[in-house]
């Protein structure tokens, strides 16, 4: 039991950790804004699942999805659908041909509900869907993929074309899908005004306190055996696969899990704004989601949420008085973490929680790279040719 | 869908087709080509191979905006200068960056691909603050727009002819430089290896330098040529990326041979099926092909089979 | 020059003051603003809200020019009301969410009496419920695919039977076209506006349609489709492409010997706009269905583009959008004088039936019953320089979003 | 496949070749490993002596040929299994988690918990820390159990690597170059060591120091272009003529 607790939370100062970013999110944040701007940091709260996804993927599996956007949609698709089902009962609906579907199908002559629409009227396999079918879609791309030993650059740019892929689906099967304006107007979840002040405060509520439950959860796999693992498969991937391990199911693992984190987030997304729309399932914004776990500092899971919500708050301030400085700003933030911060916020802040959990920091090695392309950019040909500098190159090779 | 048609209007679209496969070929190459190098070279993904393409745009532009105003004398030709200008410019500013952020990350491929998507987004509202928000036109010579008469149905696109042309010069340029040249040479040993190039007194740094200048300086030249068959804005490049990175991929890593593969088989599969089935799924069908041929070989369509 | 333009403002000025005549004093504040809008005794605020920043800053940005510029010309004749208007722009920054989000903000802090904005359909489907749960006004320009109508919006843009029906009705009579191709890009306003077309060209014109395609947006290769349809010999091509897909398209198609000497293209996506991107002599001979071109020759138009030019430069080009949206404050003005309110539900009463003479596209007026515009169809023919000859004019078209038989 | 016999052996190598584009980097070799046998494989640079031990383990896929375990047919088994079936590979260069602790080195080796959902709910007990410590005392690194791997000398870093492989406990360990870089002191160790491992598995030890080679070896194969030159007790090989010509001599 101690011991669980321990993997829960941590040593005491990762439980303060989490106990600040639970009283910023669930006190300091509803105390201080109003009911607009606590909606619009729900909004950031939602992609925040993303990021913490990807400190388990990317940070610790090594796995960089450029298609995280890919669970986020669906997972958000899947409570749309069933919103959209609430929302077009046969009385409002009355004025359409076929009354009783949602507005967009009948504009596009659909007489009767897709099959795959009819289980989303029941809000139990909604739940249910919303987790399993990102997930189910992870596994099937992981198996693929890893079992193949696709990795490293091939894999995120597949993953980036599965969202291409997805979304000219999703926006050429308007009459299915909703197409480009996605589902919109969306308003009852099991006859409850979700866009009332009242609600939102809830949504908000509910929003922060999975994302706590998500960050234990990760904490919980990251310091066992697996999160020992997925460094050790960093490290060198080989030597855990000659050590009798299936290295493919653990990053399948690891990639699922993540998956089902964006899921959620893409959930509670749709319950908090309304809607869904394709534009969340491409390449910008999954890329973007990747800036946000590098910001907050790609092996913490709770400087990935602090990271997002950095990240949207100067998107917000700087594209209302600087619009034309934003992409500076924010390609200038892509360049600068990955050059001089690879660790991010939660590398500024030396991390003693980590520490205290494995002994050291755990990611010494990306730091130490890491600081020496910072600190050091005077010789190139040092850099360049970092090979020599590794302890087994001396010995030449063998056949 | 051929009920009703002549056997030489048949043919003569079946011609037609198979050029509109070779120009879509060449397009991917044109855009593949200086990507490939560098991912060949070096490991690095350049997200921002994109905005490259689109430097060479705009001094197509800037140069058809000279010519128009101060030597309308040089209307007709001014378009080899711009692809010229095109190449130094996308070369120089390549040279740059490598410079200033891509040789601090060569043991990070997966941070390149970061950085260099926010090299992306700079170089787009660069763009943007220099040329404005909206798409311009370069104005190009007469004898570039029209088409070729080959017979009573046969119409040959001119700028096909140029795109087809100019992948074909690049291209072999491309071979003599990394497989006949003692540049290239150098290239080759240091991508085999960096250790035993050094000992053996090549500049490493320089080579890597300027293999990644010349991979932009393509880029360049390829976004120069594609004024003549698409738009020139500040996002136009990135309409391009998920195409080129796939044919890169597609083809495997330091293999020219390759990317020219990968982009003859993702042309050809995507002309083909555009002229027999709808655009979108056309298209979906094609990565997905291209997706899954991925999974049955990882490493790409020809990568070589060594000890790992 | 510029003192010309004053005069001709000070004479437009004087004409609508004429009809108007207001000042603050004769309309109290509490009076004419029941629901607490951001209206005092001599401002009122409205918002302007569309995207600055991301891919559709190219579009939006004059539907921003536009509405700032008629709110200017409102305000040097003295505002609404006796009231000055005041802007606070927000930027959609080409997000459908941040619309969403930017909209509630305008409605609910800011408490604006209007908004200007919205340009594709995503992001007016994105504000539509925030405009309806939080009772705002949106003025939106954009000509889009119809099956839409809310109390809560006025659509100053055409709805697409208006642009469809009149354009093919023209091409089947002076054209006798019988057979159509059908192109567009992948997404709801082009493939329900060849829904129309279809009906329409079937049931009503007697025609054929060879092909009917779509490509996803920013597709920027059309080899296949050319060849296709070099088969099936269409007498139009009807085209709704969009964005940076547009241009490889006119490009391809020139160069492809797809030009208008031996071909009927006509289109209702490219507008003075997108030529600057396309390049005129690329698109040239085409024609275009809108209901305004920039080199319309009326009075109106000329004060209209002679002020945009001073105000915003003489590169400035005006499409049909821009156009629509400089009508938004126009209308808006007059509904609330008619209502004499801001309070939105009676502007959305008041604004049925208006009309409106000082349109740069001629008289529109406000339908009766369904906010959208009756307004004529123009058919446009592409100059080289990136103009258009307009060379046809229909009568006025009454507005239908739900077209009976054509969904 | 190429059918084959039933052997005593531990492992039999029969008619095994790989080629890479057309070079065949191992050609037609047949070999036999006895039961708790310590085989030496020498032989000169790019015969082929590396590629074999990835064979066996199964990384890299074989053209022609068999491989049986225990009479088990193990060519086209996946990595892990090989290892599960009991073959243990230590790489040329010493293969560790340098950013994880020596403990959790050898935790991570320990063969439990293996799959994901194990590995989950894993955690060490009293009898896994008590081997982990048994581990690190017999290859000379019962101090630094809480150093971080990345910290260790190259020669501790070769040992921890036997030592992950010793945890699971292999009936055939593979070493490729176990002592290259090592100090002579380290040297005699790992000779030492290597001994006390054999007496109860087989060992194949890829090694170039013939002064190790003459120290350990029961039994030696020599490679040269793919190919099987000779094998035999060492003191045969050495005065091969063949060996010598192509390796010994200069």
């Amino acid at each position: 039991m101690i011991t669980l607790t321990r993997r829960l939370v941590g040593s005491r100062s990762d439980l303060a950790a989490l106990l600040v970013l639970a009283a910023v999110l669930l006190v300091v944040m509803p105390l201080t804004l109003d009911i607009f701007r606590l909606n619009l940091v729900g909004k950031y709260l939602t992609y925040a699942f993303v990021a913490v996804g990807l400190v388990l993927c990317w940070g610790y599996g090594g796995i960089l999805s450029l298609g995280q956007g890919i669970f986020f949609g669906l997972g958000g698709y899947c409570m749309a659908m069933f919103l959209k089902l609430e929302a077009s009962d046969p009385v409002t609906t009355a004025i359409q041909s076929t009354p009783g579907i949602p507005d967009f199908m009948d504009w596009n002559q659909l007489t009767e509900l897709p099959w795959f629409w009819v289980p989303f009227e029941s809000f139990a396999f909604t739940l249910f869907a919303i987790l399993a079918v990102p997930t189910l879609f992870a596994f099937l791309i992981g198996v693929a993929m890893f079992k193949r030993r696709v990795t490293g650059v091939y894999f995120a740019i597949i993953t980036q074309s599965v969202a291409a892929i997805l979304t000219i689906l999703i926006i050429g099967q308007q009459g299915l899908t909703g197409g480009v304006n996605g589902i919109t107007d969306l308003r009852t979840l099991l006859g409850w005004d979700i866009r009332s002040d009242g609600a939102k405060y809830l949504l908000y509520f509910l929003n922060a306190a999975l994302l706590l439950a998500c960050i234990v959860a990760g904490r919980y796999i990251l310091s066992g055996k697996v999160g020992k693992l997925l460094l050790a498969l960093k490290d060198k991937e080989d030597r855990v696969r000659f050590s009798g391990y299936d290295v493919s199911n653990f990053k399948i693992f690891v990639f699922c899990v993540a998956a089902l984190f964006s899921a959620i987030g893409g959930a509670m997304f749709t319950l908090q704004v309304g809607f869904m729309s394709p534009s969340f399932v491409g390449i910008v914004p999954s890329i973007e989601m990747v800036i946000f776990a590098a910001v907050g500092g790609r092996v913490s899971l709770i400087g990935a949420v602090y990271g997002t919500l950095l990240v949207n708050y100067g998107k917000t301030a700087f594209s209302e008085s600087f619009p034309e400085l934003w992409l500076f700003l924010m390609g200038a933030l892509f360049i600068g973490v990955v050059m001089a911060f690879p660790d991010g916020l939660a590398g500024l802040i030396r991390s003693e929680r980590l520490r205290r959990v494995f002994g050291r920091p755990p990611l010494a090695a990306v730091t130490r790279t890491g600081a020496l392309a910072a600190r050091d950019p005077a010789p190139p040909a040092a850099s360049a040719s970092a090979d020599a500098a590794l302890p087994h190159a001396p010995t030449g090779t063998d056949r | 869908m051929f009920e009703g048609y002549t056997a030489s209007e048949i043919g003569a679209i079946f011609a037609m087709q198979g050029f509109a496969g070779l120009s879509l070929f060449c397009v991917f190459l044109l855009m593949a080509l200086g990507l490939a190098i560098i991912f060949g070279q070096m490991q690095v993904i350049n997200m921002a191979h994109g905005e490259f393409l689109t430097i060479g745009a705009y001094s197509t532009y800037l140069m058809s905006v000279v010519a128009e105003k101060h030597a309308p004398w040089l209307m007709d030709y001014y378009f080899f200068l711009a692809i010229a200008l095109g190449f130094v410019v996308a070369f120089a500013i390549g040279w740059l960056v490598e410079f200033s952020l891509i040789r601090f990350l060569y043991k990070r491929p997966l941070d390149t691909l970061l950085a260099t998507w926010g090299l992306s987004l700079i170089m787009q509202q660069g763009f943007r603050s220099m040329f404005g928000a909206r798409e311009v036109s370069p104005t190009l010579p007469e004898w570039l727009l029209g088409s070729w008469q080959l017979s009573d149905t046969i119409e040959i696109p001119i700028n096909g002819l140029l795109v087809v042309g100019v992948t074909a010069v690049l291209t072999l340029a491309v071979f003599f430089l990394l497989f006949r040249s003692r540049w290239g040479l150098k290239v080759r040993a240091t991508t085999q290896n960096r250790v035993m190039a050094e000992a053996a007194g090549i500049n490493t740094a320089r080579v890597d330098r300027n293999t990644f200048a010349l991979g932009c300086g393509i880029a360049g030249v390829a976004g120069a040529v594609f004024t003549t068959i698409a738009s020139t804005g500040p996002t136009s490049g990135s309409l391009y990326i998920v195409d080129t990175f796939l044919v890169v991929v597609f083809g495997g890593a330091a293999s020219l041979f390759g990317t020219i593969a990968s982009a003859f088989s993702i042309a050809q599969a995507q002309s083909i099926l555009e002229f027999f089935i709808n655009g979108s799924m056309a298209k979906v069908i094609t990565l997905a092909i291209v997706i899954g041929i991925l999974m049955l070989r990882p490493e790409g369509l020809f990568a070589s089979r060594v000890r790992k | 020059m510029r003192r010309h333009i004053h005069l001709r403002w000070l004479a437009l000025a004087a004409a609508l003051a004429l009809a108007g005549g207001a000042t603050a004093a004769d309309y109290p504040t509490a009076e004419v603003n029941t629901t607490g809008l951001a209206v005092t005794d001599d401002a009122v605020t409205v918002g302007i809200l569309h995207s600055v920043t991301g891919t559709m800053a190219i579009s939006e940005s004059g539907s921003v020019e536009a509405e700032k510029l008629a709110i200017k010309q409102i305000n040097d004749m003295g505002g609404v009301l006796g009231r000055k208007i005041e802007i606070i722009q927000e930027d959609g920054a080409s997000d459908w969410p941040t619309f969403a989000e930017k909209a509630r903000k305008l409605l609910v802090n800011d408490k604006v009496a209007a908004v200007m904005g919205c340009w594709t359909s995503a992001s007016r489907k994105a504000v539509l419920p925030v405009f309806e749960k939080e009772n705002g006004m949106l003025y939106y320009p954009t000509f889009y695919e119809g099956l839409e109508q809310s109390k809560n919006v006025i659509y100053t843009g055409q709805e697409a039977t208006q642009q469809i029906l009149a354009g093919l009705d023209w091409v089947a009579k002076e054209k006798g076209a019988k057979t159509f191709y059908l192109i567009g890009s992948d997404y709801i306003w082009p493939r329900t506006s060849n829904k129309i077309a279809r009906k329409h060209i079937e049931n009503v014109l007697g025609g054929k349609v060879v092909g009917e395609e779509y490509y996803p947006l920013g597709h920027t290769n059309f080899g296949s489709l050319i060849n296709k349809i070099k088969l099936k010999k269409p007498d139009v091509i009807y085209s709704i492409v969009v964005g940076g897909s547009n241009v490889s398209w006119y490009k391809q198609l020139k160069a492809a010997g797809i030009t208008s000497d031996k071909w009927t293209l006509l289109t209702i996506s490219v507008t003075e706009d997108e030529l600057l991107g396309i390049g005129g002599e690329n698109a040239e001979g085409f024609y275009a269905a809108m209901k305004y071109f920039q080199s319309l020759d009326n009075e109106n138009n000329k004060k209209f583009v002679a002020a945009f030019k001073e105000m915003w430069g003489d590169d400035s080009v005006i499409g049909d959008v821009t156009q629509a949206a400089y009508l938004g404050p126009w209308l808006w003005k007059l509904a609330v004088e008619k209502a004499g309110s801001f309070d939105i539900d009676k502007i959305a009463v008041a604004s049925n039936g208006i009309e409106f003479t000082g349109a740069p596209e001629g008289y529109v007026r406000i339908h009766d019953s369904n906010h959208h515009l009756w307004s004529k169809t123009r058919i446009g023919r592409i100059k080289k320089d990136g103009q258009f000859d307009v060379i046809y004019e229909s009568d006025l078209v009454e507005p239908n979003p739900f077209p009976e038989g054509y969904q | 496949m190429t059918a084959s016999s039933n052997t005593d052996f531990l492992l039999a190598i029969e008619n095994l070749s790989v080629s890479f584009d057309g070079f065949k980097a191992v050609n037609d070799v047949t070999a036999y490993v006895d039961y708790n046998e310590l085989r030496v494989v020498i032989g000169p640079n790019g015969a082929g002596k590396t590629t074999l031990l990835d064979l066996i383990c199964g990384k890299t896929a074989a053209s022609d040929g068999s491989i049986r375990f225990k009479n088990r047919e193990i060519t086209r088994l996946p990595e892990h299994r090989i290892v599960r079936e009991g073959i243990g590979r230590k790489f040329q260069t010493p293969s560790i988690y340098e950013n994880l602790s020596v403990y959790e080195n050898l935790e991570v080796s320990y063969p439990a918990a293996r799959g994901v959902f194990g590995a989950l709910f894993f955690h060490v007990d009293e009898t896994i820390d008590a081997r982990i410590r048994e581990i690190a005392e017999s290859i000379f690194l019962g101090d630094c159990l809480d150093l971080e791997a990345g910290l260790l000398s190259h020669g501790q870093k070769q040992w921890l690597e036997i030592g992950m492989l010793l945890i699971q406990d292999p009936e055939l360990l593979m070493l490729d170059e176990p002592v290259a870089g090592m100090s002579v002191k380290e040297r005699e160790q790992t000779a030492e060591l290597l001994k006390r491992i054999c007496r109860d598995r087989a060992v194949i030890v890829i090694e170039h120091d013939m002064e190790f080679v003459e120290r350990i070896a029961n039994r030696v194969t020599v490679l040269h272009q793919g190919q099987v030159l000779a094998e035999g007790p060492m003191s045969e090989i050495k005065s091969n003529e063949k060996v010598i010509e192509v390796y010994l001599g200069h």
